[in-house]
């Protein structure tokens, strides 16, 4: 089918009970969840949804340990070979000194770093437009996203999953991705 | 550097643009460092930090060169050169090489080769030089109070005299005493030309009766040549001979040079000091006894009798006198060391009391000391006139029988009793001249005001010791339109003016060559020789009975401030007192019982009176060791010439003034001064003193005043510091002395040792021996490096900026009478004091440098401890890291502009902006200029090449420098004295400054701080 | 833990919030006019702040010497001000960081605030390395530039390096971390307001933030990982700030036991801070249902720890002089307890040893003006703490001629008051723009001790 | 959109601070790094003439560069010491020469315009005797190479381990008018310094100093 005009499925709901419950059925019946809404993070929504664990922390500690090598390098250099200076009778080379630096560069890296690396790839930059699936998710409601994969899909079954769930309103829409 | 004859200074006002950066560059630097602190104060308060980066940027600045049209010969631009001439700053009359820097004096250093001074030269000394710089001198002569010029005044001034050669009006000449032949001819030869003129030569301090005492004894009065290098038993009654006392500075390198403990087999002298107030020589003296200023009499008067029993030579004068202060036992054994000694003993008294000086010239006669310790067929010229004479001269001018008053080194309506009489007597004299450089005291009531050059600028010749010719000769050519006194009287006597110059040309034997031969050395030695008269029994005077009752008065001299002639130095007002560590006032010194008893804290005003209306009102400094009968104020003081302190130091909101509220820096004290049958009394009268309610806050360099911690906060075995070590001859006669002395060498070194120091690594020592606090190092050391003046408020809140301090410590010789902790920390009893010059000990692991953030205090190749001013930012981390504190901050703006006076800058030191540290730098400039002579005739740095501006000036010689990687260097066979230790050398900073102890000559088992 | 197991029994907030109500709840505080309270104490800490930026900038003008230090003490109020912001800092990374590894979920409703506060401390606590300096228009000489000097780099062994770089770090993290704790809320906040002005702006920060779980996911994660570095990264911190004088020579501050002293010092001090704030922003924002007895049970006992700890190390320094046997180290300590400065020693004693004792009883715990009016005194303990370690070591050290007393001047004191008004000044501004209490993570809390839903 | 904009005035912003710092960081620069200033002095003084074509010994006229750390502006007597004799080019002599023959008349002296000030500056008349009834005037140079107070730089060194003036103030017998060639910064030296204790200077040894107080005091 043509994919300019998919076909999604929202399911709003009021309780982190049912959209807990909804979510599980839902990937239990098979069916593809684009994505949930949420106005807090739910814990164990992600098994519910089946997510993946995210590669976040390997970037974390990659920045971490080119930030700490970096700035030992730079102390060491600085210090020691491009203008030996004699401080206090210490050492060229007085390491256990540099190590302050080098930990506070380390995390300075880590942090700002991750920090970076989660805005850009969740595309959360300022100014950017805000689409929402539908009102008030980032209030006290919470929206399940199903989208009809194809001819064989059972929407009737699908709402009455949400129904058991007390879903409080069904939208169906027919677009390029479900967020308004 | 080259000594020789000055050529002319000519044209010198052209040669200020070139002179070099940091000399007239002083502007300069303050504006580079402070214009760009101007420009970025925005950023610095809005902290908005890129924004205001943009004011940063400056245009290029234009900047002429002005090369002389024809070079002065041998005058090469930023080159110095050495002139020798003789000091004019006291009338001891110290041989003086005067450096010269594009045409002008930037710095005076003692003459190694002169025979008095041997290459010291004093704290006041020293700073004679601003005088010369100094922008309040009169520049032109004064008529009837406005400003003149020579050609009127000699005019005006040649009808006066004419008038009263005419009347043969009676003309009298008041001056300090004349130590130049020349000087003396000229003013004699005008004298001549009256039919009844007078010279009547006065010194404002008690030292003309040594000469009358001789007259009475021995017939001629003069005051000897004392040699104390040739004495092993020094007995000083009241003498302060290494601080005020005639030639301080002659005597202190005679003294120490019998003080050399690592040469003990030279002999090593004992020294008693019978003293009330409490002398730099106090502090020095082996042994020190307290008396009343009542008392100085009848102590010599034991002296002689127990040396008479001695000598079996009775004196009649001589009866039984015992003092109430010293049990007489203790004097009778004085008397057998004195006498066991007797080629090598000496008795010198102080004493402004006749009868005193004759017992002591009776003393000196028994002793045999005539011929040996001290001199009088070569004897000094301070001698001066009576004190009967003057006070004849006082007496007839204000009975009004004097016409004429010709005021000249002395300004008598400040320095003489009664100087407001006095004041009153000279507006109505027909005639009043002065030469004084100022409008002072007295010149303000003269018709005429004369200025006489400074002696910087001055052709003169001096025979301060018979049979040692200094000259005198100009470094600059005078500042402003002033003329010698010489030949001002030349133009009155002649009525033509002949320079000076050839004045004293002739008066030298007139044989130019020969001439420029004596400019060179400075000075000539002569075989003239005088009858030395003999002993007159009958001359000697009975002493009066002894007073130790009530409160008796003490007038002294300062070292810093040895005369009101002095008070417009700011460098000496800044000077803090060897002994008390007061600057910028004079007080009243109490012992501390006295001070408990008439219930008085240091900065209590009080009221010191001589009668009903004879008084001085000054704040109160309680002196441990001092006698408790004694009240002691300084003279000098209360001067018209510290009006201008008005403004020194920093305008802030909680600013204190420097001077009183007088406008004046301290009291003058000769309103307590008052003549006793025709001589000056300075001590021994009996005073009043009481609380006047008011307080005035001493500005002390020092809070805390002694080794021992306060007893309530002492840890077991941590009672006192021991930051000074003190030993015995005794001890140092024991071989195995220093071998149990535990060396604090570093405790094992955590480091690799990165830093070897291959080629020089400059250190110095410091023999505390011979240190006697005299602080001309101090001086020394402001004048060399541009060190600011900082006013009274910012001393008093420790604000001090001088690089080289002296530590001075009071240690309570009976623990019984031990003080609390209130910062005297000394109590009421005898004292044991020491000296210990601090300055920044150039640590090879220095804490001041790791914790700079900017690398602005950086080791050397050499050992330095580098402070690169333009690149501190000024947190003061080392400073709070320094362990011995000698560390200085720029709190404020210090340098100031003035158009004079910033000419003494060296320009060889950069002048330091506010915010920044700066501290002692071991004259680094004399490192590189001797280093760049060294390299230009293509030799190593040789010791001795390197001289501190502390250690030259140093009369003791007690300071060393150089290289300690060369074992042949002074410095370190210094350091391989038994007597060496370094201070806190336990904490492993390794400092490049050490010490030798402190030796007394005194019998071991004396209780006295013990260490190492 | 413990107080978990306390938390399950009792709600963690009260009066059976929906997520709605939370919402509603919190955001009203940052609708409307402020309030007549509000406007009173913004003009008065405004007005301190002035009377601070005045005694600075004739400070600047003028030279240091408009502080009451000199040759000896060459640091007195400036450090002392210094440490002490900086240890208020603290609490704020503890709480958001610390007790969120340690997922103590009570700190939801405090740890906004707690955040804000470490900002504007650090911020307070930067000005006076600054100012400090001789001439602060050099700073940035304190950052290895390049530059046309051969190239002069900076001394990495100097511990005002490590302090200059910890700061910057610490600053820039607690920002981040605070901001990124933020967006969920500004995007509820952008959602509930009318077109306009402060939507948009709300828009602009809130980063597009639309509650997608996917982002929630990697959200969460960013957030522990940004926690797990700011826990050591606050222990590091003071750390540092505490070798500023454990790498010196000078008795008293030569001593291997400051860091943890420090740090302890520093969370003490820190959450007496907090506790004061949040108390009075309880009172007049009235926000009984959301700070409970809970959140003061769990402070004052923190406080009870760490205030312990402090005392604890007072001890340690005497005993270490003690039995050290270094005279100058035995000197100091005698001299702080009984010498010019003792009056300063002990009133540092009674408010940081004594006054925390006081939290043992549950009853003093639990009451609001009590628990409010000991934080102030912790609050002045901790500040003479600092003012003792560092004036009363440097005024007598080794030489007794060096000795000298020290008394503050009135543009110092004026300063130290400016600190404050400056702090004020941010919160105050900080409760009238910015959700005062972490939205999304109280709503993810509300379930707790209700039974129904999920504990933690 | 938007976003590109925020970048870019992010990127220009901090690129802009990167300047003004640079420049900044040597506030003290500023004042005196001024590489290539050729200012027009009070005479035109060709070094490429005297030190160039008639190969003048440097030292001869700033002869203070061995003694004193200052090289030195030479006095107006030492130009006289030749310009006594040459007061202007040949080239002028002949043609008044030339110029007088034609007229039939004596040759006066010509004296160039530039040597002129000389003379005036020292008040001499045509036969370089001093003039009585004039005043002498200084010759006010500009000054070019200098650096900040706070160094001391000092030419007896450099000078007497024979390191050419050229390697600090460039091709100076070149030069028509003085240009400042070198930027006299601090690391310009101290890389020098470096440098040469490798390299020595006219094949001997040297020992310069890095220690900051070869300069700095």
């Amino acid at each position: 089918m043509d994919r300019e005009n998919r076909r999604y499925l929202l399911g709003v709901f009021m309780a982190e009970e049912d959209i807990l419950g909804a979510t599980r059925t839902a990937r239990e019946m098979g069916y593809k969840i684009v994505d949930v809404y949420a106005p807090y993070a739910v814990h164990g929504l992600e098994h519910a949804m089946g997510l993946g664990r995210t590669r976040l922390p390997l970037i974390t500690l990659m920045l971490g340990l080119l930030g700490a090598g970096l700035k030992v390098w730079f102390e060491y250099w600085s210090t020691a070979i491009d203008w030996p200076v004699n401080v206090g009778g210490k050492p060229w080379d007085s390491l256990p000194a540099f190590f302050p630096v080098t930990f506070e560069v380390m995390v300075l890296f880590a942090g700002v770093g991750t920090v970076v690396a989660f805005v850009i790839g969740q595309r959360l930059l300022p100014g950017r437009k805000t689409k929402l699936p539908v009102e008030g998710v980032t209030d006290d409601r919470f929206a399940l996203v199903l989208e009809e994969t194809d001819a064989g899909f059972d929407k009737v079954a699908a709402e009455e999953m949400f129904a058991r769930f007390n879903v409080v309103e069904v939208i169906e829409r027919v677009k390029q991705e479900p967020l308004q | 550097m080259s000594n020789k004859p000055a050529s002319k200074p000519d044209g010198w006002g052209q040669r200020l643009p070139e002179l070099p950066d940091g000399g007239a560059g002083a502007p300069l630097q303050k504006d580079l460092l402070n214009g760009v602190s101007r420009r970025h104060f925005m950023q610095a308060t809005g902290f908005a930090f890129i924004g205001t980066m943009m004011l940063g940027c400056t245009a290029v600045s234009e900047e002429e060169a002005l090369p002389y049209l024809e070079q002065p010969e041998g005058v090469i631009a930023g080159r110095s050169d050495l002139y020798a001439t003789t000091c004019g700053g006291c009338s001891a009359g110290c041989g003086m090489l005067a450096r010269s820097r594009d045409g002008r004096p930037v710095k005076l250093e003692g003459n190694p080769d002169h025979p008095l001074s041997h290459g010291g030269l004093c704290a006041v000394g020293q700073a004679s030089l601003l005088g010369l710089y100094d922008s309040h001198r009169l520049r032109a002569p004064v008529m009837d109070g406005k400003a003149s010029d020579w050609a009127s005044v000699d005019v005006a001034l040649g009808d006066r005299l004419r008038q009263l050669r005419s009347a043969s009006g009676r003309v009298a000449w008041l001056g300090a005493p004349i130590t130049s032949p020349n000087k003396r001819a000229r003013v004699e030869e005008f004298l001549a030309t009256f039919d009844n003129g007078r010279l009547v030569e006065a010194s404002a301090n008690s030292q003309m009766p040594i000469a009358e005492a001789h007259g009475l004894t021995h017939g001629v009065a003069t005051v000897p040549r004392y040699h104390f290098d040739r004495a092993q038993v020094i007995v000083s009654v009241d003498a302060d001979f290494l601080g005020t006392w005639i030639s301080p500075v002659e005597f202190t390198a005679a003294w120490s040079s019998r003080r050399r403990g690592d040469a003990l087999e030279n002999g090593f002298s004992e020294h008693v000091q019978f003293e009330s107030r409490m002398s730099v020589t106090g502090t020095k003296a082996d042994l020190r006894l307290r008396i009343a200023p009542g008392e100085r009499a009848a102590v010599l008067n034991q002296l002689v009798r127990h040396l008479s029993q001695h000598a079996h030579r009775s004196l009649r004068q001589i009866q039984d006198r015992p003092l109430t202060s010293v049990d007489d036992a203790q004097i009778a054994a004085i008397a057998a060391r004195l006498w066991e000694h007797r080629d090598q003993a000496l008795v010198v008294c102080g004493a402004d009391d006749l009868a005193a000086q004759t017992l002591c010239n009776a003393a000196n006669e028994l002793l045999g000391a005539y011929g040996k310790c001290l001199d009088l067929a070569q004897p000094a010229h301070h001698a001066g006139s009576s004190e009967t004479e003057l006070s004849l001269l006082l007496d007839e001018i204000a009975a009004g029988r004097i016409d004429a008053l010709f005021v000249d080194g002395l300004n008598p309506v400040l320095d003489l009793p009664a100087g407001a009489a006095l004041a009153q007597r000279l507006d109505a004299m027909q005639l009043v001249v002065s030469f004084s450089p100022y409008e002072d005291e007295t010149s303000a009531h003269a018709d005429f005001i004369c200025p006489d050059h400074h002696y910087l600028e001055s052709w003169s010749d001096n025979d301060n010791i018979t049979g040692l010719m200094s000259y005198t000769q100009p470094i600059v050519a005078p500042m402003g339109a002033t003329r010698q006194l010489e030949e001002s009287l030349s133009m009155w006597t002649t009525g033509a003016v002949v320079p000076v110059r050839d004045q004293v040309l002739a008066s030298s034997g007139g044989d130019v060559r020969r001439f420029d031969k004596l400019l060179h050395d400075g000075f000539e030695m002569r075989d003239v020789r005088q009858n030395a008269g003999n002993f007159r029994p009958d001359g000697v005077h009975a002493a009066s009975d002894p007073d130790a009752s009530g409160l008796q008065l003490v007038l002294y001299s300062k070292v810093a401030i040895p005369s009101s002639a002095h008070a417009f130095n700011p460098w000496l007002h800044e000077l803090p007192d060897p002994v008390t560590k007061s600057v910028w006032d004079n007080y009243a010194s109490l012992s501390p019982a006295t001070a408990e008893r008439l219930s008085l804290q240091d900065g209590d005003v009080v009221r010191v009176a001589l009668g009903q209306d004879a008084a001085v009102e000054v704040p109160v400094l309680i002196q441990p060791g001092q006698h408790d009968s004694a009240v002691a104020v300084a003279l000098g003081y209360g001067s018209v010439l510290s009006r201008r302190f008005e403004g020194v130091g920093p305008g802030w909101i909680e600013r204190k003034p420097t001077v009183g509220s007088d406008g004046l820096v301290g009291a003058s004290a000769t309103a307590v001064l008052a003549f006793e049958g025709g001589r000056r009394k300075f001590a021994g009268r009996s005073v009043t003193v009481e609380a006047t309610g008011a307080r005035r806050e001493l500005a002390r360099t020092q809070d805390y005043h002694s080794l021992d911690v306060p007893p309530h906060l002492a840890p077991e075995g941590g009672e006192r510091r021991p930051n000074v070590q003190e030993t015995t001859v005794a001890a140092l006669m024991d071989p195995h002395f220093g071998e149990h002395a535990i060396e604090h060498h570093d405790g094992g070194n955590m480091w690799p040792v990165d830093h070897p120091y291959e080629g020089h690594h400059w250190g110095m020592v410091i023999d505390l021996t011979l240190c006697t606090g005299c602080s001309a190092c101090v001086t020394s050391c402001q004048v060399e490096n541009n060190v600011p003046v900082v006013g009274k408020d910012e001393v008093r809140r420790n604000r001090e900026m001088h690089w080289l301090r002296i530590d001075r410590y009071f240690v309570d010789r009976d623990p019984a009478t031990a003080g609390g902790d209130r910062s005297n920390g000394t109590g009421n009893g005898d004292v044991d004091v020491s000296h210990q010059p601090m300055m920044c000990h150039h640590c090879d692991n220095a804490p001041c440098e790791t914790v700079c953030p900017v690398l602005a205090t950086v080791h050397s190749d050499e050992g330095l401890n580098q402070q690169v001013y333009n690149r501190c930012v000024g947190t003061r981390y080392c400073m709070n890291n320094c362990p011995y504190k000698v560390r200085r901050f720029n709190w404020f703006e210090y340098a100031h502009e003035d158009e004079h006076e910033n000419l003494a800058m060296n320009p060889d030191v950069t002048i330091r902006s506010r915010g920044i540290m700066e501290k002692c730098s071991f004259c680094a400039q004399r490192i590189q200029e001797a280093k760049i002579v060294a390299r230009q005739q293509r030799r190593p740095v040789a010791d001795g090449d390197i001289r501190m501006a502390c250690q030259q000036s140093c009369a003791a010689q007690a300071i060393s420098f150089g290289d300690m990687n060369d074992p042949e260097s002074a410095v370190a066979r210094a350091r391989d004295s038994r007597r060496h230790f370094q201070v806190l050398a336990e904490i492993g900073v390794q400092p490049s400054v050490g010490y030798t102890s402190l030796v007394r000559n005194r019998p071991t088992d004396h209780e006295g701080p013990q260490h190492g | 833990m413990a107080s978990e197991h306390v938390l399950q029994q009792r709600p963690l907030i009260e009066g059976n919030k929906t997520p709605g109500q939370v919402t509603a709840d919190i955001c009203r505080l940052l609708d409307g006019k402020p309030s007549g309270t509000w406007w009173a104490a913004f003009l008065a800490s405004a007005s301190l702040l002035g009377l601070g930026a005045v005694a600075i900038g004739y400070q600047i003008m003028t030279g240091i010497g408009v502080w009451g230090l000199n040759n000896t003490v060459g640091w007195a109020f400036d450090i002392t001000n210094f440490v002490f912001w900086i240890g208020i800092g603290h609490a704020g990374t503890l709480i958001s960081a610390v007790l969120f590894l340690f997922r103590q979920r009570w700190r939801t409703s405090v740890n906004r605030a707690a955040e804000a506060m470490t900002i504007f401390a650090v911020m307070c606590a930067g000005i006076f390395p600054l100012i400090h300096m001789g001439r602060p228009w050099f700073a940035y000489w304190m950052f290895p530039y390049i530059n046309a000097r051969g190239p002069l780099w900076i001394n990495f062994r100097s511990p005002l390096v490590w302090d200059f770089f910890a700061i910057a770090t610490y600053f820039t993290i607690s920002l981040t971390f605070w901001y990124i704790g933020m967006v969920p809320d500004l995007a509820t906040i952008r959602d509930r307001l009318k077109p306009g002005l402060r939507k948009n702006i709300m828009s602009f920060l809130a980063l597009g933030w639309n509650g997608s779980y996917r982002t929630w996911l990697r959200y969460e994660t960013v957030y522990m990982l940004l926690a797990g570095l700011a826990t050591p990264l606050v222990i590091s911190v003071h750390t540092i700030v505490s070798w500023d004088f454990a790498t010196s020579v000078i008795p008293g501050w030569h001593t291997t036991i400051f860091p943890p002293y420090f740090v302890a010092g520093a969370v003490f001090s820190g959450m007496a801070m907090v506790l004061t704030l949040m108390l009075i922003a309880r009172k007049t924002m009235h926000l009984e249902d959301y700070i409970t007895k809970q959140h003061l049970g769990a402070m004052t006992k923190l406080m009870l720890f760490t205030g312990s700890l402090v005392g604890l190390a007072y001890g340690t320094e005497f005993f270490t002089a003690a039995y050290s046997g270094n005279k100058y180290e035995q000197f100091t300590f005698l001299n702080r307890a009984m010498g010019p400065f003792a009056w300063a020693y002990w009133t540092m004693v009674s408010c940081n040893v004594i006054t925390p004792q006081l939290f043992w009883f549950k009853r003093v715990r639990e009451n609001f003006l009590i628990v409010f009016i000991l934080t102030i005194f912790v609050n002045i303990g901790m500040w003479f703490e600092r003012f003792v370690i560092i004036v009363t070591s440097l005024h007598r050290d080794y030489l007794p001629a060096s000795w000298a007393d020290y008394s503050p001047s009135l543009v110092e004191i004026a300063t130290l008051l400016g600190s404050f008004g400056l702090f004020l000044t941010l919160f105050l501004l900080f409760v009238r723009f910015v959700p005062v209490i972490a939205m999304g993570e109280v709503k993810g809390v509300l379930g707790i001790g209700r039974g129904s839903g999920h504990g933690s | 959109m938007n976003r590109h904009v925020l970048t870019s005035v992010l990127a220009v912003a901090f690129l802009f601070s990167v300047i003004v710092l640079a420049s900044q960081e040597d506030g003290a620069h500023i004042l005196w790094n001024r590489k290539g200033y050729t200012p027009e002095q009070p005479i035109a003084y060709s070094h490429r003439l005297h030190a160039g074509e008639l190969q003048i010994d440097c030292q001869y006229c700033h002869f203070g560069a061995d003694k004193s750390r200052h090289a030195g502006i030479p006095p107006a007597s030492v130009c006289m010491n030749c310009h006594r004799f040459v007061q202007a080019t040949l080239g002028a002599i002949r043609a008044e020469d030339e110029l007088a023959k034609a007229e039939e008349r004596d040759p006066v002296p010509v004296m160039s315009a530039e040597i002129q000030k000389v003379y005036t500056a020292l008040a001499l008349d045509g036969k370089a005797e001093r003039d009585p009834d004039l005043d002498q005037s200084p010759i006010r140079w500009t000054k070019i190479h200098r650096v900040p107070d706070y160094v001391y730089f000092d030419h007896r060194p450099h000078v007497s381990v024979g390191l050419a003036c050229q390697r600090c103030h460039g091709a100076i017998e070149t030069m028509e008018r003085v240009r400042q060639v070198e930027d006299l910064s601090m690391g310009w030296c101290v890389n020098c310094h470096r440098d040469v204790n490798a390299t020595g200077v006219a094949g001997q040894e040297v020992d310069a100093s890095i220690d900051c107080v070869a300069c700095h005091y």
